[in-house]
């Protein structure tokens, strides 16, 4: 995959790693009916780190993330974010939802409101945010993914790219602490990518505790402070990116760098 | 960050989930179980079958089958169970049941003594339906299956000719001339087009069938019958009923409202502001108007429509107007077809030279009706329900027969298992088609 | 071909009407214009010459003579000497009456199928595929037949309802009765009663207007605009504070009490039925043919409404609910913010054309005798009149004019609803 | 062409009748039309075809009958339709005379203790649609200041159904159909027809108007029938009468004397053929509705004019 | 855009230009309701001769092309393809639609006809071949667009690159003089515009005469004997393609190229 094609110069000073747990995953497993789909999982994540999940396709990526805001149940171990134990105790559920924005590969924007609207709607009915308030939110972050002018619009009327910063700007807008992204540019066209990306990295600087499925290696290498690997359900290499990318251990990272490097 | 760096030296093997979420109780858990309101739910839903089933159940299999009247009915049930409530009678069906399939089509040659004198059951006319019937599922299974031999199209090009035939009986030479025309409309094109250029040879190839329709095909197939005769026994449609009749009147409504609707969509679809009008006006008012009244102008006022001293009968009056009444829905079906066809085909084929009537019949047709098929079929399974209508005007469908059956004294009062057994009928039919249809669909989603 | 010397202008010739694309569509055009033509006048002369031959010139005034049949059920007064017109206006109002019922309950029922069809719970998914498999499949006319035998058959006849041990009893309390000639309810009644306004005279489309039914009409309104104020107050704090306040008690006060007021002002009170010799007498009556005709038309529409509904959630993708689920919305609020605004668009249409032919069904009333237009207009009076050309002409003007209107709503809310896009 | 011509040549009467009215006209398991105004169109048929077996039976409803006989579709009615002045003169068919002389009737279950129609203030009445009896019934209650609700139903089995089930207190139709429905009731005895007979109901065969050739047919074959009951012409004896008796007007009416059949355009054994078909008037009552059928009906009113009944023919001369 | 990717030699010598007309237009203009998509188009096609049309997006380039088989109607001025005046007489349009061919950017094959069906359809009914000797030519033409081995496939089964070339070897069949291309290459991926390519100068070498909308300058540059630049509706300008290229005269054709040739 290509590296990453942002010519700015990326501030690794202020993206700082507090040393308070914000995502703790303990032995944790999963299974698709009789498949086994996470296995052992234990992962701790602090505050203010950024870590990109690699691996094969079905190697349980987004599986993982997908537990972590519970859209999908895990069956043992098990899952503390932000110091809120992940049970079926709904209220839980709803306190580390409002906490833990996500990203998908295709945006998932809500086609029958306004970019506008998409933003306020959490915000207004989860958090009871009053409508005039939420909109200066929303319009914050609309600037901040630079697309303001396309307030008033309809998804349907949005480039691919456009539509991913749009849905990072509505996850943005509920203030979560931490961000997962699954595979956010993935759908994308390479020009799109990089403006999806240079706003992932401008998040990245402000300290957003982010977890990210991707195999854009450019972005890892840039900006992440450690690089999981996993395959078949497991967790099976994780390190710092410079370590991760150089000096692979096991031999199934080895093999998959050497695919996705190698083209 | 020490413990960033990890590697995992073993792979961990596969295991079996908790037991609690597979197997029976793990679908009875995820599936039945699943929270206190559906728990509830089931336990609710479990309780109403039982009850419907224990009814239903033995309503349906406690019962008697072997009796003339429902008063010997009822004494058979008093002296087997001690009443008569709750026992189904379907001594009625065992009774009727030749009749609500065909009506009064005569089981023997419609005209006795030809050769099998007076002797009614010794050869079943029922064959002659029977036969139409399989031959029909021949004709259209080229249609609607793609890996079913082409040859069987040929069955499809004679079946509009051949059902008649089998079905109302007379001399072969009748069908056999009525598509000579097409012959005859191919032929004038053939060679007249040299002679007389492109636009005569269109018309002489539609002025010379309709006329020989019109005036030649009754004395050229009574010539012809007089030479060499070649016929079976005649059977007047009011001896049509039961589910023949329904199927009857649906398949030929479909079949003939299929190249109708096609002119109907086609014209919807022009630009050419008149036509495209009296199409819309026709669709419209069609879809616009409940079959019933249609029905009723078939039975009250098409004749006053027609010329003075025209007559045919009910049953192909009704034909007529269900024919309209599929067209109107059938124009919309392939309307939908049409548009779902990408622009870059006509313009492919304008590109080629291939004139409208060309592009349609080679390009578009083609295409337009195979993404139709589901939407036909749909169509259909409606009109064979509608139907059921006709036993409003009188005639003898299933429901009609059910009246009639009802007032021969010997079945008097009987209700249920009549419907039970039409509905039944009514719906496996229906129900085969519509997971026919299903089954289209989603393999055209799969070929898209 | 080096030289081209100006193309030929030429001059029009006959073969143009033909190969000349201009002319050809008007060519074109006038046939089928002359065609359609023709057509018609030859089925106008027929009709003339048949109808001359029969002695019956078309003319309307039968409608003006004395019907002579009675009416059952009827939501404007009638007796046997009104005239043939008045017959057919019941007749009409009977069939938008079964038709708005049977819309609402269908919808209802069809939503509720929909939605459970997609339930977790296998077992309640699986009796809602019976349930739909079995309607759609059968015809409606079945249908309509067999809700009216269950009808009489299951249910007591009044005289069930007579002597020291009855073999039935009233429900709810001694108000309703439930018998197999229909179901009696308690009417309102007035002690202090403004009178009526009669409308039109004495001609065949007279009819009554309750000045309570009014009078209640206007306060109805007026609280409901109150209530449209509170909760648009309701709406604003939401807006400036987030936090939206409680209006549920000052909605039902409005709602109630000022109704509740003229209502006592009017002196209303309700007329139980009572049994009174061969009947209930009292209280208001629906007759088992409306209610038969009603559940059936309602049941069988509801089947495929309920399809429609299933397929228009599922056609709302799976992400839409993720995302709405990410974002911290419980299931409840994803459904109405999310997932109904989108299906709705997908429903809406079809849904409508449902309606339209639950419209159409309903002139299936004869079959239980429920006295819709194709009862009255298309059944007795044509019967009794023998005026077969001028009746079924003027059904299918009525049928024509409540489709086309249906239809007209449908377009406009397509048009309404259309997905924004590039 | 006159109707009888197109009848000859296409060799079958076109008969409407019930869709199915117990004793009246109902198809059998095989399809047989049997029946007491079946009987009348199988007599036509045997006298203008010489085979009663010659017709088509075209089963219509009370709404379909009129245009079915008025657009050419049946050749004559037999359809226990009342003979009134405006379907006479208004709806232009010709009554050709009265096969059974009826009025309608009540029934009601025994249980209700209803002795006399005058107390049915407040009852629902079951009543088929399209029929003269609506209109008499509706004539009725408003003369008499009762008041009823009507149950109009559409046909005879459905309003059978409603009525066994307490759906309606009272059925009325024709006294004849009443009785005829009664007979096949579980328990007959529990319901009872009320004395009153609020109309007059001529039932009887019909054509168009306009063609009184053919009206003369269908009319002489039923008078044929009458007559030959009258003069105890029997389907048993017939064979020997025909072929002469001392009775004169028994030869002109078998054919062995006189011209009648060619005067009708028919051939001479016409009669004879009509009365062989199903026996004569009386042999048809009785075998139909008789008092040894299930419906048990008492000639009454039906009786010849020698038993001090109605049924009268006028002479063949 | 990149340069042609063929590696073959290229005969320049055999693509000679006659001087008899093969399409003249006259002060053509048409409009799209109001809107004026082609102004005062003036040019002169001779036998022989390979255009190659160019232009930003929307100038109409298309819309020229397809007024010259009369897909669009042109409503003042005059087309005259090969002596017959485009008017509305269909007898015209038949004749020249016959000779000349077409090929679209999405190909436009039947996909319910048979490759050997698709080019076999217009001779049979068109030009009332004999079946047979359709089929020949059919086969004649598949080979030399090299995929005669596909002649009982379907469309569907084939990749871009090759229904591209059916839908060459599909107009030829009806033995055009003229051919129309219109954006042959632009819906295919880099390997199969290769192909497409290949056969187009194929043609060239026998002599057609080409029209064709085009971004391929490789192509322009060794192929064609004139290029034309269009905007807003106009021939801005018309030249050999080495003037054409190295020396534009007009600022709108420097402005294009620059954009073209520079990424
Ligand atoms: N709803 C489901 N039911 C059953 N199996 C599933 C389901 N969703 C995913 N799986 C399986 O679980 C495994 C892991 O899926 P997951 O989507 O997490 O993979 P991934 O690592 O994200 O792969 P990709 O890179 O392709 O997105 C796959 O083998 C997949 O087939
Ligand atoms: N059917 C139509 N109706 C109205 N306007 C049209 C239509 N087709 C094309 N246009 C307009 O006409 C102009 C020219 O279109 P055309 O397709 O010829 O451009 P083009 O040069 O081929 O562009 P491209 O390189 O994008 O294919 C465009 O502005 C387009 O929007
Ligand atoms: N019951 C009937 O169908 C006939 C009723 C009545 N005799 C009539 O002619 O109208
Ligand atoms: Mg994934
Ligand atoms: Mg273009």
């Amino acid at each position: 995959m290509s590296e990453l094609m942002t010519d700015r110069q990326i501030d690794r000073s202020k993206m700082q790693v507090s040393d308070e747990v914000a995502i703790e995953i303990r032995n944790m497993n999963k299974w698709y009916g009789s498949f086994h789909v996470l296995r052992d999982i234990n992962l701790n994540v602090n505050e203010g780190e950024r870590i990109v999940i690699a691996g094969p396709s079905g190697s349980g990526k987004s599986t993982l993330i997908r537990c972590i805001n519970r859209l999908e149940e895990h069956q043992s171990g098990d899952i503390i974010v932000d110091g809120t134990e992940l049970s079926s105790d709904l209220k839980n559920i709803d306190k580390i939802r409002s906490e833990v924005g996500m990203c998908f590969q295709h945006f998932n924007l809500f086609p029958h409101l306004t970019i506008l609207e998409n933003c306020t709607l959490a915000p207004i009915w989860v958090r009871k945010t009053p409508r005039k308030e939420a909109e200066e939110t929303a319009m914050h972050f609309l600037e901040k993914v630079k697309i303001p002018e396309q307030a008033d619009k309809y998804p349907g009327q949005l480039s691919g790219g456009q539509q991913q910063r749009v849905a990072i700007a509505r996850s943005l807008c509920m203030k979560p602490r931490i961000m997962l992204f699954d595979e956010p540019t993935s759908a994308l066209d390479p020009e799109m990518i990089k403006e999806v990306l240079d706003t992932m990295i401008e998040l990245a600087e402000e300290g957003m505790t982010m977890l990210c499925v991707t195999h854009e290696m450019g972005f890892a290498r840039q900006v992440a402070n450690r690089v999981i690997f996993m395959d078949q359900g497991q967790i099976v290499e994780q390190n710092e990116p410079e370590e991760f990318f150089n000096n692979p251990k096991s031999e199934r990272t080895k093999l998959f760098l050497s695919q996705i490097l190698g083209h | 960050m020490s413990d960033v760096s990890f590697v995992r030296t073993e792979m961990l093997p596969q295991q079996e989930p908790p037991g609690s979420s597979v197997g029976i109780v793990g679908w009875a858990r995820a599936n039945l179980f699943d929270g206190v309101t559906n728990s509830v739910l089931t336990i609710i839903s479990l309780i109403l079958v039982y009850f419907v089933l224990e009814g239903l159940l033995s309503w349906t299999f406690q019962s008697v089958w072997n009796a003339s009247s429902l008063t010997e009915c009822r004494e058979i049930m008093t002296a087997t169970w001690g009443k008569t409530h709750g026992h189904a009678c379907w001594a009625v069906i065992n009774d009727r049941w030749l009749q609500l399939l065909y009506g009064f089509y005569p089981p023997y040659p419609a005209e006795p003594g030809v050769n099998f004198g007076e002797n009614t059951g010794a050869w079943p006319a029922y064959f002659r339906p029977n036969l139409s019937f399989v031959l029909l599922l021949l004709a259209v299974a080229p249609v609607l299956f793609d890996k079913v031999p082409r040859k069987l199209l040929i069955v499809t090009a004679v079946y509009p000719f051949l059902m008649p035939w089998l079905m109302w009986g007379g001399s072969i030479w009748g069908p056999v001339m009525a598509a000579a025309g097409f012959g005859i409309g191919f032929l004038a094109y053939r060679l007249l087009t040299p002679v007389i250029g492109g636009l005569g040879g269109i018309i002489a190839a539609i002025a010379l069938p309709v006329i020989w329709w019109l005036f030649l095909v009754g004395i050229v197939a009574a010539g012809l019958e007089s030479v060499v005769s070649i016929s079976i026994p005649e059977v007047e449609s009011r001896k049509f009923g039961g589910f023949m009749l329904s199927i009857l009147i649906g398949v030929v409504a479909i079949g003939c409202s299929l190249p109708i609707g096609i002119v109907l969509a086609l014209g919807r679809q022009s630009d050419l502001m008149i036509v495209k009008t009296l199409c819309v006006g026709f669709i419209e008012f069609i879809r616009g108007v409940p079959l019933i009244t249609l029905l009723f102008v078939a039975s009250v006022l098409l004749n006053v429509f027609l010329p003075p001293g025209t007559q045919f009968d009910i049953i192909l009056r009704v034909l007529i107007m269900v024919t309209l009444f599929a067209s109107a829905y059938m124009a919309e079906v392939v309307r939908g077809g049409l548009a779902a066809l990408p622009k870059g085909q006509y313009e492919g084929a304008d590109s080629l030279g291939l004139n409208y009537w060309q592009a349609q019949r080679l390009i578009i047709m083609p295409q337009a009706l195979k993404i139709s098929i589901p939407g036909i079929v749909s169509t259909f399974i409606g009109v064979f329900k509608d139907t059921t209508l006709v036993s409003i005007i009188g005639l003898l469908d299933p429901l009609g027969l059910s009246n009639a059956i009802r007032a021969d004294a010997a079945w008097n009062g009987i209700y249920w298992e009549l419907f039970a057994f039409i509905a039944f009928l009514f719906f496996v039919f229906c129900f085969g088609m519509s997971r026919y249809s299903m089954y289209l669909e989603r393999k055209l989603h799969k070929g898209h | 071909m080096t030289t081209l010397t100006d193309p030929p202008k030429a001059s029009f010739r006959l073969s143009m009407l033909i190969y000349d694309t201009r002319y050809r569509s008007m060519t074109i055009q006038a046939v089928a214009m002359i065609g359609f033509m023709l057509f018609a006048a030859w089925l106008i002369n027929n009709t003339m010459t048949n109808l001359e031959t029969l002695g019956k010139t078309p003319q309307f005034g039968f409608l003006l003579e004395p019907a002579g049949y009675d009416i059952n059920q009827r939501l404007l007064d009638y007796n046997s000497q009104d005239t043939h017109m008045r017959a057919s206006l019941l007749g009409l109002l009977n069939t938008l009456l079964v038709a708005v019922m049977g819309c609402i309950t269908a919808t209802i029922i069809g939503v509720l199928v929909g939605v459970l069809r997609l339930s977790k719970n296998w077992i309640v998914a699986k009796i809602m595929t019976v349930y739909v498999e079995m309607f759609r499949n059968v015809p409606v006319l079945l249908w309509i037949v067999l809700a009216m035998a269950i009808l009489i058959e299951s249910l007591p006849a009044p005289r069930a309802f007579r002597g020291e041990n009855p073999e039935a009893t009233m429900n709810l309390f001694d108000t309703v009765a439930v018998t197999n000639r229909g179901i009696y309810v308690p009417e309102p009644l007035f002690s202090n009663s403004l009178g009526n306004i009669h409308l039109l005279g004495q001609s065949s489309l007279r009819f009554d207007v309750s000045v309570d039914l009014i009078a209640f009409l206007i306060v109805l309104g007026l609280s409901i605009f109150g209530i449209t104020k509170v909760n648009a107050r309701a709406k604003h704090i939401q807006e400036t504070t987030g936090e939206r306040p409680k209006t549920l008690w000052a909605n039902l006060g409005l709602f109630f009490v000022p109704t509740g007021i003229l209502l006592a002002l009017l002196g209303f009170h309700l007329g139980y039925p009572e049994l009174k010799g061969f009947n209930f007498k009292g209280g208001t009556h629906m007759r088992n043919s409306l209610i038969a005709l009603w559940l059936a038309l309602s049941l069988y529409t509801a089947a495929f409404i309920a399809e429609i509904v299933r397929g228009g959630i599922l056609a709302v993708s799976h992400g839409q609910t993720e995302a709405a689920e990410a974002l911290g919305m419980r299931s409840g609020r994803t459904m109405r913010l999310v997932i109904l605004p989108q299906a709705l668009r997908v429903i809406i249409p079809p849904m409508i054309s449902n309606y339209l032919n639950l419209t159409k069904n309903s002139s299936l009333a004869i079959a239980v005798g429920y006295m819709d237009i194709t009862g009255t207009l298309g059944g007795i009076t044509m019967n009794q009149t023998g005026r077969e050309l001028e009746t079924v002409l003027m059904l299918m003007l009525c049928y024509l004019v409540i489709s086309l209107s249906i239809s007209m709503v449908m377009n406009w809310y397509n048009n309404r609803v259309k997905l924004v896009e590039r | 062409a006159g109707t009888l011509d197109d009848v000859k040549a296409r060799g079958k009467l076109n008969c409407g009748v019930t869709t199915g009215l117990v004793g009246f006209a109902a198809p059998d398991a095989n399809g047989e039309w049997m029946g007491f105004d079946v009987g009348v169109c199988r007599a036509v048929a045997a006298a203008v075809l010489g085979d009663p077996k010659a017709v088509e039976f075209v089963p219509t409803t009370g709404k379909t009958r009129f245009t079915a006989l008025a657009s050419g579709e049946i050749d004559m009615l037999a359809r226990n339709t009342t003979w009134t002045f405006s379907r006479d003169v208004d709806l232009k068919f010709t009554f050709v005379g009265v096969n059974y002389y009826d009025g309608q009737g009540f029934m009601v279950p025994k249980e209700l203790g209803v002795s006399s129609a005058k107390e049915l203030d407040g009852a629902t009445v079951c009543i088929q649609t399209g029929t003269t009896t609506e209109l008499n019934l509706a004539d009725f209650f408003r003369s008499n200041n009762i008041s009823y609700e009507p149950v109009p139903i559409e046909t005879n089995a459905e309003a059978q159904q409603q009525y066994l089930a307490g759906a309606c207190d009272v059925y009325t139709t024709d006294a004849s159909g009443l009785a005829a429905t009664r007979a096949t009731f579980e328990d007959p005895s529990a319901h009872v027809l009320l004395p009153e007979i609020i109309s007059k109901e001529p039932l009887g065969p019909l054509v168009r108007h306009g063609d009184d050739g053919w009206g003369d047919v269908v009319r002489w074959s039923l008078n044929a029938l009458v007559t030959a009951e009258e003069l105890g012409v029997t389907s048993a004896n017939i064979g020997e009468m025909a072929a002469g008796t001392n009775n004169p007007e028994i030869n002109r009416l078998l054919g062995s004397e006189g011209s009648l059949g060619e005067m009708l355009g028919l051939d001479a054994g016409w009669a004879k053929n009509a009365i062989m078909a199903g026996g004569n008037y009386g042999e048809l009552f009785e075998g139909n509705i008789g008092e040894s059928t299930p419906i048990g009906l008492a000639r009454g009113l039906n009786a010849q004019w020698t038993d001090g009944g109605l049924i009268y023919s006028p002479p063949f001369r």
